[in-house]
């Protein structure tokens, strides 16, 4: 009970100096990480962070596990290779709300399906931060920009249904301003089998400064996570996008490739005999 | 008199069997000893429709159609207009077709052919078979062919089903071969040296890349159906799962260059197959291999362009797109085939060249080389030298993307200690650290150049053969063709020399000088209407003066016979 | 003694507002009639980091930036060594910085400028200013621009805000202007014939483009952001809807571009706009445009690769991408702006010929040319004759893909009674109907190179100027840096030429041979490590033999006096 | 009331013979769009079929409308810029399972955001046909193929929950079998206002003649259409996919680009002055 912990959470920060604005979410999403893979004392060298591009996406540098920063809206697609390949690894695919639903959307639904030993987390601050300030699809319908003068009017995504409804097997909500209650969804997710899905709100004080009042709009869910996806759906559906928590917990099998049956290349080759 | 090479035509209908006749005579020719090819011409139908078996049987190896068809044999009629241009009918060709399929149809009868009727549908009622046996026998009694192949050829295609059927098929085909018998065909083929029976093979190119991959060490494949790659990954998917390996299907091409990415970058050999339209869904991604600098191999089995184009017709015309569709500069590998069995190998030799420069590679097969079925030689199984730099053990100052004397860096895998990077597709630092700096910029663009630039591609980079002041050039699919005229035009008198690049890029100038010493007059020959070749050719290598270029789409594909004629028009050096 | 172009650089880190008082420092110059250029160098923070507002300013008409750096002006010296090497500071050049932002660190130091102490914190402090309104004060003074320009640059860019802020920014930038009329500074502007002031322009080249697309006649846009091309769909944005068109925010570049298309299908002119790994994702649907006819216009605005690369630095290493990245043999449009000016009329008059040619063009502008703000003339409004060929009264016999001899069919637009057709992908015949046939691929495949070769693309095809047998050849942004090597060639006695193709696709190979009539040495420059434009001319025009090429990538862009080196080299002649 | 209608079913038929196989489902489609439109009166030169690539996306050309047959995936891209370049005209968008949950995946869940006014026909056959049979996100995870030996243990997707999910306005279910009933619903479909969804379920006789059995399997569902959303996923969420009928028609308001403003273009020229 006392021996101490294999890892603390700064074995996993490297050295690289993040390029995120001061106050920025994403430096309590990066905290979580470390003390997320501490508290299950994983070897960083068995950790791979995942992610595309974006402010967000730029959290594997900053991580002393493996990464991969690879193109816009492809990080589940890089994941599941990978993870599929070399299923003895913690594979963590992380990025944006652009990145992962808007580009990346149909990674995600399929993803989802695919229900593969992974978790995504979406650091969800309802704007492109890196391309200077676009509406993405959690963005509200009345948000002003430059490249939509008086807001895009359509209505926001809620990427828990998305994701509920394409068959994720865990589904949680996360604020970066608590990065202890972060940590511990990110823990959950890993542990559980199958595909799981975190959003962290996580500001952009740059581009969206009234996101400084999500500290007082979250909330503990009232209520226990379910395992029941049609109930699971309908109080996602009527959340308001600011209850915490785990809040789908399924128990579908993940997806694991058949195994193989021992054959040696030469083996294949005598249907090729004429 | 018995003849070298025959080549014929099975036609019908959606659901006379003609494909299945084919095959069974290529099978049986090949179990006889004779070389041989098969290709398919089909209408837009999705099941049946009208379709022709293209076949020729010789006793030399072969890896083109010849220039005209020997014989026809039609089970009906149905629409064979809509391909009636690829039927190479003359007045010296036979066609036997069934009296009560009606008349010929005016594009065929224009052609001059002789016709010999033979009743083939009433043959088949009576002995409760079906036509396309009956034309088999036909074929083979024409061909001269032994009963028994055809019996053992009937035996594998009807394997596991009930007796009644198969005495049905025994039968009409025993029929056939009477009936063929009795005809005045001069089709009979000779027979030359065969080789072991046990190292001949019957193959598509398709099948043939399959087995080259995991030959090469691919266990994972990640992939989206396309035509005509479809049958690379069909044969892959069960076969991985025998030796080990993975094949996912993705939700699209994005998805399938990506999950390739991320198993190889864990560490285990992957690859992709798609045609044209798909290969451009994945530049964005091949780009990312380069910058990442992680090996992955993509099969391009080309098909006829633009855009959705003919998926059922071959053509050379994403040479262009391999070699500079990558944004930026993004140097990569880009080989081809040079003909069906040649599939195996290529491909085995790409994931050799992907994982010993940590880049991707791209080879360029056809629909061609990948859907035709043809008769070779066992591919003998090379163990190439190298593969991919691992380090495991990585000291404290490890840096992924090192500047190396050669441009190749040592890379640690997912679960070694101490070895932990990011890969990147930004530009980044020795370390990997995201860098737009002017210095490593430079310095990380230099070195990936030199790491494929410097690799010693050895005496694979190309087939070359023959002395002489005329050279053909010519790359995959095509080089079957060009290899006959050639051979055609030697037994003229002519001195030519054969240049068939396997590999196109990186480019080598070297080694095309050397092969070029001496060459006055060039002929480029290639499927693509805009020369894409051709075009290649100029950008990267010094040419003779005269040039002269066969360039045109993939409707209607070379035959020797008219190369040979552009060989010898000028040729008389 | 005045001087004809002066360079500075303003530096300081993120917040110190830097790129704020060299936008006004441009604002004021060209009010006061002096031409000039202004880009900026930042580091890889979102907001904030260190970064140089890099200015040009001459009394004459400029595209490019000078071989040195006369001034630099430094507010605080945070992580300047990250972008010391794109501060062309030598000896005689002088540096102004405040002795409280410490030592100046060594990478600048080593370059031997002269250093001019000037407390610009204190100075602003003192009458609640901001430092770099105290520099934007020293800059004018040593210029010698007239104080009214700096007020109404302050008016502008502080509109809106509170009277005490404004004066406070006055005072500040007074205070700089004594301060930086007591240095000793050789940096005094001369004054050339200026244009009627109401004719001065001052634009980055993305906000130009997007009003040559507008006046092109585009009222469509579906656009995903990505850096630089941003500012060309920012400021469509509002433009598009003040003059009755629509821009979407699309979920990806493949909807943009479908999006696009679809519009265009419907008779609207329509345009996307990317940069390197979007165009890469757009490429299967612009060969969708090529095979269903459907004009579509794709701005590329080129930033430094491979894969995401250096978002925010230019380079022309997509020129390979634009013009071989589709597969299959897909004839299609390539231009390329020559200015930042120029990237007005490029846009617009492809526009005019994606429409008249029912084809895609793609624009090859850069982040230089995108994202420099630049003053000049005001670009005419041309009035191209031609345009979309529509068909409103279609016959019965009306098909979409006819084959017309200068290979333009007649569209007809959904709505039009009668003209239903079906665009399709998918190789077909004149009626659109889906066709494997040889003969229609055959037809098809040549009209729709037909339509693009035979059209007269007139003097607008390149900018050429000059007599000689020495020829630079560039394209794009580096045409700015060749333009003035050229002109200080022809200065010292040279007799040079300059051959700046604006259309790259389709080739003009009579055109390019009359061009370069009589020319016996090339020099070819251009930004791209694998010389991408060098291998384009070689693949598709006859060079002189001899031919020099100064490629590299964009990582340090080209100076005229480095080029101006090269042609006097081997200039003699 | 007695007015002789302005169109029959044949006006909207063109005269290319379908590639499709003999017994298809997707004859009886055609034949229910040309009931559709004859039934909405509507001039078949206002009307635009756009596909992308599959055996069911051949339709357009089968229509005697307008029509875009595209690449493969891209469908309701081109649909959407068509409509709002030209909002008179009805715009169809058409195709498969694979053309639209697969790789079309992204944009029909942003064409179901975006909820601009267009219908979507999907001809779900469970499989690729096109390309000879392969599985599609909506095949069952035990059928077998060349493919995906044994099946791809993958839990198909309901597409209905999707669009359900991420925001059509309008979401039914047909069975090819009945074109009437077909043609009723695309006449609902093309009337609610925003996107509109409708699944029909239109056998692959060729890949998976097990299909056949599906005129067995469909009914009626049992319980009128729902404009709750919440209650709506419920349904869905627990519905064996072959209930037929309109299943969700909610009332978001379709989106319309915002109207121009009357400027020319030289107005637009007084910022550039120095
Ligand atoms: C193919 C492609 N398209 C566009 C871009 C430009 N781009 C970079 S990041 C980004 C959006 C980032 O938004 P998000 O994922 O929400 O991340 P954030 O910066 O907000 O954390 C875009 C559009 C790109 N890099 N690649
Ligand atoms: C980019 C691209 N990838 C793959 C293909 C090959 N392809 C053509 S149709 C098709 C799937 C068709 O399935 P579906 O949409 O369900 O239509 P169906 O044939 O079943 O009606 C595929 C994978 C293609 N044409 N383009
Ligand atoms: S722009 Fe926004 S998301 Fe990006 S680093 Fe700054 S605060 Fe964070
Ligand atoms: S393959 Fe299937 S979906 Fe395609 S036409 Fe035939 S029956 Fe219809
Ligand atoms: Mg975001
Ligand atoms: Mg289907």
């Amino acid at each position: 009970m006392s021996a101490a912990p294999a890892y603390v959470a700064k074995d996993y920060k490297s050295d690289v100096k993040p390029v995120w604005c001061p106050g920025c979410g994403d430096f309590s999403v990066l905290a979580a990480f470390g003390k997320a893979f501490a508290e299950l004392g994983l070897a960083p060298e068995r950790v791979a962070v995942i992610s595309g591009i974006g402010c967000s996406s730029r959290i594997p540098a900053y991580t002393r596990t493996y990464g991969f920063h690879g193109v816009h809206g492809r990080a589940l697609a890089l994941a599941t290779g990978l993870k599929l390949a070399r299923p003895e690894l913690t594979v963590v695919a992380a990025g944006g709300d652009g990145d992962g639903f808007s580009i990346g959307g149909n990674h995600f639904l399929h993803a989802c399906r695919r229900n593969v030993d992974l978790t995504y987390v979406v650091m969800d601050n309802r704007v492109y931060g890196m391309t200077k300030g676009q509406p993405s699809p959690t963005t509200e319908p009345d948000w002003d920009s430059a490249l939509s003068p008086g807001g895009t009017g359509l209505r926001p995504f809620n990427p828990l249904v998305i994701a509920l409804a394409s068959g994720a097997n865990f589904v949680a909500r996360a604020f970066s301003g608590d990065p202890n209650a972060c940590a511990a969804m990110i823990v959950a997710a890993i542990r559980h089998p199958g595909f799981s899905f975190v959003e962290i709100l996580s500001p952009c004080v740059t581009f969206r400064p009234d996101q400084r009042g999500w500290k007082e709009q979250v909330r503990q869910a009232p209520v226990a996570a379910t395992g029941d996806p049609a109930r699971a759906a309908r109080r996602l559906m009527t959340d308001d996008g600011f209850n915490l928590g785990v809040l789908y917990q399924g128990d579908r099998l993940p997806y694991r490739p058949p195994p193989g049956e021992g054959a040696r290349p030469a083996d294949l080759e005598a249907e090729f005999a004429a | 008199m018995a003849r070298h090479s025959i080549s014929l035509a099975l036609t019908g209908s959606g659901g006379a069997g003609v494909m299945t006749a084919g095959n069974m005579l290529l099978d049986a020719a090949a179990a006889s000893g004779c070389h041989g090819l098969m290709t398919r011409s089909a209408g837009p139908q999705i099941r049946g429709g009208e379709a022709a078996a293209l076949l020729r049987l010789a006793d030399f190896p072969i890896d083109s159609h010849d220039d005209r068809l020997d014989l026809a044999i039609a089970v009906d009629w149905e629409n064979v207009q809509r391909f009636a241009a690829e039927l190479a009918l003359d007045k010296q060709s036979a066609i036997v077709a069934d009296p009560a399929a009606g008349e010929m149809p005016a594009a065929i009868a224009a052609k001059g052919a002789r016709l010999l009727a033979v009743p083939l549908k009433q043959i088949a009622k009576s002995c409760n078979g079906r036509p396309n046996m009956v034309a088999l026998g036909v074929a083979m009694a024409a061909l001269g062919l032994d009963e028994g192949f055809g019996l053992k050829a009937i035996d594998k295609t009807l394997e596991g089903r009930d007796a009644k059927t198969i005495e049905a098929s025994y039968a009409a085909f025993r029929a056939g071969l009477a009936a063929g018998a009795a005809l005045d065909l001069d089709c009979r083929l000779a027979r030359g040296q065969t080789s072991h029976p046990s190292h001949r093979w019957v193959s598509s190119g398709n099948h043939a890349a399959g087995l080259g991959a995991i030959r090469g060490g691919i266990r994972f494949v990640a992939a989206y159906p396309i035509t005509p790659a479809s049958e690379v990954l069909e044969w892959l998917a069960p076969a991985l799962r025998r030796v080990g390996g993975t094949l996912v299907q993705a939700e699209d091409e994005l998805a399938s260059i990506n999950m390739a990415i991320g198993a190889s970058f864990g560490g285990v050999p992957a690859l992709t197959a798609t045609s044209g339209p798909g290969l451009s869904l994945m530049l964005e991604s091949i780009g990312l291999a380069v910058a990442s600098e992680t090996p992955v191999v993509v099969i391009d089995v080309m098909r006829g362009g633009p855009s959705t184009g003919i998926p059922t017709k071959s053509e050379q015309a994403d040479l262009a797109i391999a070699i500079h569709g990558l944004h930026g500069d993004a140097p990569h590998l880009v080989v081809a085939p040079l003909s069906v069995a040649d599939c195996l190998f290529t491909t085995q030799w790409a994931v050799h060249l992907a994982e010993s420069t940590q880049a991707p590679a791209i080879v360029l097969s056809d629909q061609f080389l990948g859907q035709a079925r043809a008769v070779f030689e066992r591919p003998a199984d090379i163990a190439f030298a190298g593969g991919r730099r691992i380090e495991t053990a990585p000291g404290a100052g490890y840096a992924r993307y090192a500047l190396t004397a050669d441009g190749v860096s040592p890379m640690t895998l997912p679960g070694t200690p101490g070895g932990q990077y990011t890969a990147d597709g930004l530009e980044h630092d020795a370390r990997g650290t995201p860098s737009s700096r002017a210095d490593d910029h430079t310095a990380q663009m230099a070195k990936r150049a030199r790491k494929l630039d410097g690799f010693d591609y050895g005496r694979h980079w190309a087939e070359i053969d023959g002395e002489g002041e005329i050279a053909v050039l010519s790359w995959g699919s095509t080089a079957g063709a060009v290899r006959e005229a050639v051979a055609r035009a030697r037994a003229q008198g002519l001195h030519v020399r054969l240049i068939t690049p396997r590999l196109l890029l990186p480019i080598q100038p070297a080694r095309m000088a050397a092969a070029l010493e001496g060459v006055r007059r060039v002929l480029v020959v290639e499927q693509s209407e805009g020369a894409q070749f051709h075009r290649y050719l100029r950008a990267h290598y010094d040419l003779p003066k005269s040039v002269e270029v066969m360039a045109r789409t993939g409707a209607l594909p070379f035959r020797p016979g008219e190369i040979l004629g552009r060989i010898a028009a000028g040729g008389a050096s």
